[in-house]
């Protein structure tokens, strides 16, 4: 089928791909782009900006603040206690990474599946990505009870001639997470190349122009560049999309391989990852929703594009409690008395209030996006898509913690209760989180201005050049739509 | 700018300006046709097309990511295996000290890490940016370049380059902006002026 | 508009280079300058008394156990009470000013302050009483002390270095009857050699974690 | 088997659900504030760590060796001390009635651990928590450092000043207004002193006064015989025990050797034939001996009168006669209990003639007591499974009358001069006597004691008295071995013992040094018992003990008094009515502080009780039907007042296997005085305690307070959940199935995926924990702790559960009657297992595997991740959430084994099955070109057992002890099915009920 054509045109071919219906109103030009885009970072911030900064920034000082007396009395300023050696930290560091999940999936796996609207949201979606996978680091780090040794972990040569042991999921985790961050770091960085030329050009001062230009790296929209960019863009979202499906693999390894019943099983892998698509998008949503109101993008994150990621909540929802009610089977089919303890505990035992409230928000509540009507209503989506957060962090605490409490044992089964401390670091990542955005929002074009403009209509020369061309060797389709046909 | 100095200036690329794709990949394939070879379109996205217009061949990153791959794949494989089991053999849970199954993921993940390098890098080089300064960016007009215009740039460096038959052969593609960059001759003062004269 | 110097293109290539070059020498200077090689070896302090080995050993050739007298039986080599110097020193320069200190102990009866050259780790447990049955001679990790007016750290007491010898201990060994002859050469020619090898190959030394770590 | 029974969650499960809930969530157990501990504050040893830190980074470049460290060799080498190497010297503690022998080790002249003396008889190589605790006592910074006057310190110059001019007067005076006030002894060299200070000064009474003694043994046998006489069991012969209100294997006079023969005569080793040993207990509170007993009958303490009454005569009915004793005795039922409890017991009785034993607790009165005997004489157990014994000190009076009248002396302004040497009256003399309010109108007393607790703060002087381990004494044990004890070191706050104090008043400072000196005094005496020349006083001193008197043993000949016998049980008061709104109240001594002695030791106060599992804290028991009826939950504080008008508030616990209407009250806590452990630790008792019903009193009213008090426990939640962990079975199961720990845990032993490693080679250590013979005395905890510088982290800390035991004892209950549970201990510490799941997580290689099948732990590569905690089935490892080795006084970091690093903040730590012995036993036997033989390497837990529940060693070799343990069919592996291997095997328990009250 063909794969270009004005976006703007019919459906072509068997199937009706969701990004070839019009995404984007008629009346965006390619000047109107770069005006909407750059003019958020050119004009001086608005009161809510500041204020949003000002709140952020408060919270990145509540972590400073837990951390540095973490690090000053040991981990006994929490709450972790044996059995539960794990709990909030670890929590956090599965629920940011979770949510680092959408940015990377929404801009190689949906740039290789063709779907074009994804190009209003990549960027945004991307630097999302980053900043949750710096706050998902941090805990790693902060969780250890000796963190001025934490270099342990790496491979570095040392007197004591002592090496990390590979066998560890948690040193996969070290190098999953660490390429994780780099990869993306990458792709977002080159995604941002052109469009820091843009804002470079638009410039009005010579300091600003100096900074954007030195980032920009003199690009100077050179064909003869584009062409491999694009080449290199396209490889960057084939080695992501693998790597986004194993970092949550591997990060639930940390449970999957252990021997604790509720930990123990092969579902985990598919089931993470769903959830951390689920609670991405999740993330992406409740940010849009604000930064559209905020800047006035709507004209670019049009409700389509919300609809759409609506969708996509309610598949991977779904798959979410489907992987609920397949756990529980195989617990209660297995005959593990151990197994069937687990998830029974985990529905009546103590945390049973975690379990509902992880259920009710993670497999009820995006079933209202089966109706169109809330599937298009922005009060709607917002609240859902926090809710969504909301349940997706219980269901780490319920794995992780509920799982600990009770094992094999009676004679060692605990409770676990939070401290201050422990909510300060998390409300505190948060803060780091929003800070980082703030500042992304207000600095970095957040939407990827060339390739919105490259779907524009009559962005691509017409029809009949095009077919010409079609057979010549060296043809590159648009970033949009850039698997080459064969 | 145009600054009236007397220093000596030597033009260094004839610039011409096109409003839509389909203008500039037209004019892109005169310029082939008239086999020029220092020569370059910018345009603010790919057009894409364009390097069928331009003659260009199939860019060769993908080797180099392949072999950034392989490589990151054989340290993965190498260090794990020297390192536990080889230096200092552990018994770890009652496992061979070096059992490949528990050393998957990392050579995934280094194979990936390594070649995403090759990838980004590779790309950079082949480009050979960053490059900050370039004479394009001598001329005003070329700023709308990363907005809305698309140009064509022919380098005085071409062997077929003629101040005059160029501009000539230029204006015969009709673009809806010419300019010729001059720059001047390296001085001791460094920063070189340029002049650039616009006409239409 | 030009917002850049020309020389600015270079940038690259000095990142190259600079990065680069700078993260070697940051490889080597730490692996150089942080390892117990060069921050521990040569670690000469004052001692409270200027005690010679190389006067005692080297030139009087008295016997290393008759001081370090516990050095076959227990972990500790033990530094020699007073006492033992007395036995000598009560005869032998009776008034020398540089042993006041010595004398003052033994009427005072209050320890010689000496100053811990060879120190290892709360956490490393290592027993002189074992290494030696094993053929780990004296000088094997002390080093030449027979020549040392003030006792020096000739070895980084670190674990990978212990570990060196632990792996592959045959090299390291000598006869039972050479462990405290400071001057013996390992000569591969020897006839003693095969007698060491054959201990050598008795001796298996921990590689485990609690073999020194409790 | 265990799993088929029916279990209850927890008891408020089978009360009231939701606050079972509650309860399992422990959100009542502990109230706990949401905040982090502490302010932030440059504490000292953060502060060196930091400079430290500091000033390695300035040294880095010259020598990261900052800052110099000084040795300090001896002046003149002491002729047994060879540096590194730790020596062991013979000494003996006493516990309560008995002399307990032991072997010190001393690390460069500091004790560092205690042992049991194998060759002692109330030792035989095991020791009891209190025993091994007894270091801490030692180093306690907190003990009495000065003599004081009136609070004000003085000199030992001084005091000695005092005593002579006392002495002086006295003389003079023949003693006249002199009284010595001292706790039973059973060092003949005291009594000796003792006596001849009574001859020089006619005038002069000694009192002797312990809250907990045994007191009514005494009685008993006086009472029985004639004649004050000690009461031996020799419990390895007995089949069927039954125990009135006894806790012989725990809080009892002799419990060590008590635990050992009834361990013995409990062994079941493979099918051989062998029956095992039967024991009914029955007592008003679940004790350790009760938790052991086959059949178990929880009674108020009045009503075991009445059940011995009963069952005596049952026995008539067996036809065995008590003599004109029967009848005394009534029909041989009691109202309320079932009546296989009188007529099958007494038959089991009259079926192992010779082979039986009936023993009374030291709370029943007189009668009781004597009633036992005369049982035992009639089923001819006297001079099989009990022998008499003449004691040390004939004299001792019995306690509470004794006590009494020296107030009521003292109250009358007869007493001019009062000696406490040692005890505590202030404290725990009975409340009636108002020993406080009389100690006022004494013009001088002098107070002897470790601690300036109540009683020493309130006298005029105060004498810090020396620890048993600083002092020369000795002791002869309940079957008259004679035994020194050599102080191990000098006093640390140059204490006094009572010997040299008697001796001080005795014999003027002018006299011979030979009558004044402790040493030669002892010396003295040991010549008397057989000690007579150099050769056997050194002799003596090496074994620890000496050749056994004999003569002090009556192996019979004893006539009973039936007449007095007959009147006393005449005169037993009627059991009074209980209810709601009187309750009867029984007087416990504490399972690990006893009368409150070892108040301060901060091991102790951790150490979860061995039933209750409470720390730091003690509590009112209360059966879980009267709870119920009264609206009480645990963790509910109380008021509890007597008939007499006194009152306690205490918090309530509700305990299982407590004797509905009867509520258990441990002695010893809730201290005024006494440092800083013992502080607010628990609830005082004493205040209801009278010299009238010293054990046990009725008409107690009970009131809620309306508020909680939180309790830390090391286990919170109570039954196995039919899982198969503390496996046990009964005989005839047993004999069914002789393997039913396999078939209970079986392991699944999967086909490897992988090449498994290889431990054919070398010593492969393994270990075998025999639940049949483990009593749950939890000595081998503190052993433990002793051994390996485990941390102490607070009542706090462990209500976040965080207490660092490497070994601790689950205890669970089992059955389906909240009032009457069987009880299953199982002692956990690492498994060391094969296929570890620990190793496989550790992303820095800290721990791993030995050659040797140890499961490695090093602590300085460790960074805490707990991932290996996570994934540990058995929950043995801990972790330091803080620095628990932080702010330790001086004298205390002597306590620490030189072979053990102390663990910093931030790493794991775990049972390493004392490696640190295996190395040294393992670099002796190279020293010594000689191959590790069997029993070389002895783990703490192991040594320290009473019971001999533990057995380790090379489980390669196939002849070594551990080998035939684990062989034993009767063997299975804790959660075997995780497919961990773990080297520690457990020897499933087998309970051997009498079939006629089985169903």
């Amino acid at each position: 089928m063909s794969a270009v054509h004005p976006i703007g045109g019919p459906i072509a071919g068997p199937i009706a791909e969701i990004g070839e219906t019009r995404l984007l109103p008629a009346h965006l030009t390619p000047a109107l782009v770069s005006e909407q885009v750059t003019s958020v970072t050119e004009r001086p911030a608005r009161w809510g900006w500041w204020l949003y900064f000002g709140i952020s920034l408060l919270f990145l000082g509540v972590l400073a603040v837990s951390v540095s007396y973490l690090f000053w009395e040991g981990i006994g300023v929490w709450g972790n206690n044996s059995p539960i050696a794990w709990a909030w930290d670890i929590t956090n560091f599965v629920w940011w990474i979770g949510i680092g999940h959408a940015g990377t999936l929404i801009s190689a796996i949906l740039f290789l599946f063709r779907q074009r609207w994804r190009t209003s949201i990549n960027r945004f979606a991307e630097a999302m990505t980053i900043f949750a996978v710096i706050c998902a680091l941090l805990f790693p780090l902060i969780h250890v009870g000796r963190p001025w040794h934490i270099y342990y972990t790496l491979p570095l040569p040392n007197q004591m001639g002592m090496w990390p042991n590979f066998k560890s999921p948690l040193l996969w985790d070290v190098f999953a997470v660490g390429t994780y961050f780099t990869v993306s770091l990458l792709f977002w960085y080159v995604g941002l190349i052109p469009d820091l030329a843009t804002a470079r050009d638009r410039a009005r001062s010579l300091f600003r122009k100096r900074v954007y230009g030195f980032a920009a790296l003199g690009w100077r929209g050179s064909h003869r560049h584009w062409r491999h960019y694009e080449r290199a863009y396209l490889i960057l979202a084939g080695l992501s999309t693998p790597l986004v499906l194993s970092v949550h693999s591997v990060v639930s390894f940390d449970f999957a391989t252990s021997v604790i019943p509720g930990w123990h099983s092969t579902i985990f892998p598919p089931y993470f990852v769903a959830g951390a698509v689920f609670s991405g998008f999740a993330m992406v949503m409740t940010l849009m929703l604000i930064a559209r109101q905020v800047f006035g993008l709507k004209d670019m994150m049009t409700l389509q594009h919300l609809e759409l990621m609506n969708k996509i909540m309610l598949v991977t929802g779904s798959l979410v409690g489907f992987a609920y009610a397949t756990e529980f089977f195989v617990a209660m089919y297995s005959g593990n008395e151990y197994e069937r303890y687990a998830f029974t505990n985990r529905a009546t035992g103590p945390y049973w209030w975690a379990y509902w409230i992880m259920l009710s928000c993670n497999v009820l509540s995006p079933q209202l996006f089966w109706f169109k009507r809330w599937r298009t209503s922005l009060p709607v989506m917002f609240v859902v898509s926090i809710l969504i957060n909301i349940g997706m962090w219980f269901e780490r605490f319920v794995i992780i913690v509920t799982s600990l409490h009770r094992d094999y044992l009676p004679s060692s089964w605990g409770y676990f209760r939070p401290t201050l401390v422990d909510v300060g670091c998390f409300l505190g990542s948060l803060g780091l989180f929003f800070t980082l955005f703030a500042l992304f929002i207000r600095w970095v074009p957040q939407i990827a201005m060339f390739e919105v403009k490259a779907i524009l209509p009559g962005a691509q020369p017409n029809q009949h050049r095009h077919r010409v061309e079609r057979h010549e060797p060296g043809h590159h389709a648009p970033p949009a739509l850039a698997s080459r046909e064969a | 700018m145009t600054s009236a100095s007397a220093v000596s200036t030597r033009p260094v690329l004839l610039l011409a300006e096109f409003e839509t794709p389909d203008a500039i990949i037209g004019a892109a394939e005169h310029v082939r046709n008239a086999g020029y070879q220092k020569w370059d379109v910018h345009t603010p996205y790919p057009v894409h097309g364009m390097d069928a217009a331009m003659g260009l061949s199939d860019s060769r990153l993908g080797w180099i990511v392949l072999a950034c791959g392989l490589s990151g794949l054989l340290a993965a494989v190498s260090m794990m295996q020297w390192m536990n089991g080889h230096d200092y053999p552990l018994v770890i849970g009652g496992k061979p000290p070096a059992a490949y199954a528990s050393m998957v993921p990392i050579m995934f993940e280094l194979t990936v890490l390594i070649a995403a390098f090759g990838a980004t890098f590779g790309m950079l080089g082949l480009n050979q940016i960053p490059r900050h300064h370039h004479p394009v960016f001598y001329s005003e007009r070329f700023e709308a370049c990363s907005n809305d215009k698309f140009f064509i740039s022919i380098e005085a460096e071409d062997a077929q380059f003629d101040p005059n038959a160029t501009r000539a052969f230029l204006e015969g593609l009709t673009p809806s902006y010419l300019e010729l960059v001059e720059e001047a001759e390296p001085s001791p003062a460094g920063h070189p002026a340029s002049r650039a004269e616009g006409m239409r | 508009m030009q917002l850049f110097r020309r020389s600015l293109n270079h940038l690259p290539l000095a990142l190259v280079v600079g990065v680069g070059g700078l993260g070697a020498a940051l490889t080597v200077g730490i692996w150089y300058y942080f390892s117990p090689r060069n921050l521990q070896v040569g670690y000469t302090p004052k001692q409270p008394i200027p005690y010679s080995h190389k006067l005692h050993v080297g030139e009087l050739g008295l016997d290393c156990r008759y001081c370090h007298s516990n050095v076959e039986r227990s972990p500790e080599a033990m530094i020699p009470p007073t006492q033992t110097c007395m036995g000598c020193h009560a005869v032998v320069r009776p008034d020398s000013p540089r042993l006041a200190a010595l004398r003052d102990s033994w009427k005072s009866g209050n320890p010689v302050p000496w100053v811990r050259v060879h120190k290892l780790p709360e956490h490393a447990y290592f027993d002189h009483s074992v290494h030696l049955p094993a053929g780990v001679g004296c000088a094997t990790c002390h080093g030449r002390i027979d020549q040392m007016d003030e006792v020096r750290l000739e070895m980084p007491l670190a674990m990978g270095w212990c570990l060196e010898c632990h792996r592959d201990p045959g090299p390291h060994l000598r006869p039972q009857t050479e462990l405290t002859n400071m001057s013996w050469k390992r000569d591969e020619a020897s006839t003693v050699l095969a007698a060491v090898s054959v201990a050598a190959a008795g001796v298996r030394p921990p590689e485990h974690c609690t073999g020194c770590h409790r | 088997m265990t799993n088929d029974r029916v279990f209850w969650r927890s008891l408020e499960a089978k009360a009231q659900p939701e606050q079972a809930r509650e309860r399992a969530t422990g959100s009542d157990v502990v109230k706990q504030s949401i905040d982090a501990p502490g302010l932030i504050r440059l504490r000292r040893r953060q502060f060196l760590s930091l400079s430290g830190a500091i000033s390695a980074l300035v040294g880095i470049g010259c020598s990261i060796r900052r800052p110099v460290e000084k040795i300090m060799p001896y002046t003149e080498m002491p002729a047994d001390v060879t540096v590194g190497v730790p020596s062991h010297y013979a000494s003996v503690l006493t516990r309560r009635g008995e002399a307990l022998g032991v072997v010190v080790q001393s690390s460069e002249g500091r004790p560092t651990k205690v042992e049991g003396n194998p060759e002692h008889p109330g030792s035989a190589g095991g020791t009891d928590l209190q025993a091994q605790a007894a270091l801490l006592d030692l180093y306690d910074s907190e003990r009495a450092r000065t003599p004081t006057l009136q609070g004000a310190p003085r000199t030992y110059a001084e005091v000695d000043a005092v005593l002579a001019e006392l002495a002086g007067q006295l003389a003079a005076s023949g003693g006249a207004g002199l009284r010595v006030l001292s706790e039973p002894s059973l060092s003949p060299t005291f009594v000796r002193l003792r006596a001849a200070l009574a001859a020089k000064l006619p005038n002069a009474v000694f009192h002797t006064y312990a809250p907990v003694s045994d007191s009514n043994e005494r009685a008993g046998t006086q009472l029985a015989f004639g004649r004050p006489l000690l009461v031996q069991h020799r419990l390895a012969g007995a089949q069927v025990i039954v125990a009135l209100d006894s806790d012989f294997l725990m809080t009892e006079t002799g419990s060590v050797e008590a635990a050992r023969g009834f361990a013995n005569g409990r062994h079941m080793d493979s099918a051989a034939g062998k029956q095992p040993n039967r024991l009914y207990a029955v007592e008003p509170t679940l004790s350790v001996t009760g938790s052991n007993a086959d059949h178990r009958l929880s009674l108020p303490a009045q009503s075991i009168a009445a059940y011995a009454k009963a069952l005596a005569a049952a026995l008539v009915g067996q036809g065995i006669s008590l003599g004109a004793l029967d009848s005394e005795l009534g029909r041989p039922e009691l109202a309320g209990v079932a009546s296989p409890w009188t007529l099958a017991v007494a038959r089991d009785l009259a079926e192992h003639r010779g082979a039986s034993l009936v023993i009374a607790g030291s709370r029943q009165p007189a009668a009781v007591h004597a009633l036992a005997h005369a049982m035992n004489s009639a089923l001819g157990n006297v001079g099989r499974t009990v022998v008499y014994v003449t004691p040390v000190d004939a004299e001792e009076p019995l306690h509470f009358p004794d006590i009494a009248s020296l107030a009521r002396d003292m109250a009358a302004g007869k007493v001019q001069t009062l000696l406490v040497l040692g005890g505590n009256p202030v404290l725990d003399a009975p409340a009636d006597v108002q020993f406080k309010e009389a100690l006022a109108k004494v013009p001088l007393s002098l107070c002897l004691s470790g601690w300036r607790h109540e009683t020493g703060e309130l006298c005029t002087w105060h004498v810090p008295q020396a620890h048993a381990l600083e002092s020369w004494g000795d002791q002869v044990s309940r079957i008259g071995a004679y035994s020194v004890q050599q102080p191990l070191i000098s006093p640390l706050f140059k204490g006094r013992s009572d010997t040299s104090l008697l001796a001080a008043l005795l014999a003027p400072a002018a006299s011979a040094v030979s009558e004044r000196d402790p040493y030669l005094l002892v010396k003295a005496t040991a010549a008397m018992h057989g000690a007579d020349d150099e050769r056997r006083w050194q002799r003596l001193l090496q074994r620890g003990v000496g050749p056994r008197n004999v003569s002090q043993i009556t192996l019979g000949g004893l006539s009973l008094q039936t007449a007095a016998i007959q009147s006393a049980l005449r005169a037993l008061p009627e059991a009074a009515q209980l209810g709601l709104d009187s309750l009867e109240v029984v007087f416990l001594a504490d399972n690990k502080l006893l009368d409150g002695r070892h108040a301060n030791n901060a091991w102790l106060q951790e150490l979860p009780d061995p039933i209750t599992r409470i720390t730091w804290d003690n509590a009112a028991l209360i059966a879980p039907s009267t709870a119920q009826a009264l609206g009480v939950a645990s963790g509910d504080m109380l008021r509890l007042t007597s008939s007499d008008a006194r009152s306690i508030e205490i918090v309530a616990w509700v305990q299982p296997g407590q004797a509905p209407g009867s509520i258990g009250l441990p002695l010893g806590w809730g201290r005024k005085r006494g440092g800083k452990h013992a502080l607010g630790a628990g609830f005082d008792v004493y205040p209801l305690r009278t010299s009238g019903a010293p054990h046990f009193t009725a008409g107690v009213k009970l009131a809620k307070l309306g508020t909680r008090y939180p309790l830390s426990q090391t286990q919170e939640h109570d039954v196995m959940e039919g899982r198969p962990i503390a496996l046990d079975a009964t005989l005839d199961a047993y004999r069914e199935h002789p393997n039913f720990g396999q078939r209970g845990s079986p392991d699944p032993s999967p086909p490897p995926l992988w090449k498994t490693q290889d431990y054919s080679q070398g010593p492969q250590w393994g270990m075998a924990i025999d639940l049949n013979r483990c009593v749950g005395c939890s000595a081998c905890v503190i052993a433990c702790q002793s051994e390996n510088n485990i941390p102490v982290v607070g009542k706090d800390q462990v209500a976040r559960g965080r207490a660092m035991a490497w070994l601790r004892i689950d205890r669970y209950y089992v059955g389906d009657d909240a009032d009457q549970p069987e009880v299953a201990f199982q002692p956990v510490s690492c498994q060391h297992c094969e296929q570890a799941p620990c190793e496989n997580v550790c992303p820095v290689n800290a721990t791993s595997h030995s050659p040797e099948g140890l499961n490695d732990i090093a602590y300085n590569r460790c960074i805490g991740t707990r991932y290996c905690m996570n994934n540990c089935p058995y929950k043995v490892r801990r972790f330091n959430f803080l620095n628990n080795n932080l702010d330790i006084p001086e004298t205390q970091k002597m306590v620490h084994n030189p072979d053990v690093t102390l663990r910093f903040r931030g790493v794991v730590e775990k049972c390493t099955y004392c490696v640190q012995r295996i190395q040294s036993s393992k670099i002796a036997a190279k020293r010594e070109g000689r191959e590790l033989k069997d029993g070389d390497v002895v783990t703490a837990c192991q040594q320290a057992c009473p019971a001999e529940a533990i057995t380790f060693g090379d489980i390669r070799d196939a002849t070594s002890a551990v080998s035939r343990a684990r062989e034993v069919d009767r063997n299975y592996a804790l959660l075997a099915e995780v497919g961990t291997r773990p080297r520690t095997r457990f020897l499933g328990k087998v309970r051997n009920p009498n079939p006629e009250m089985v169903g």
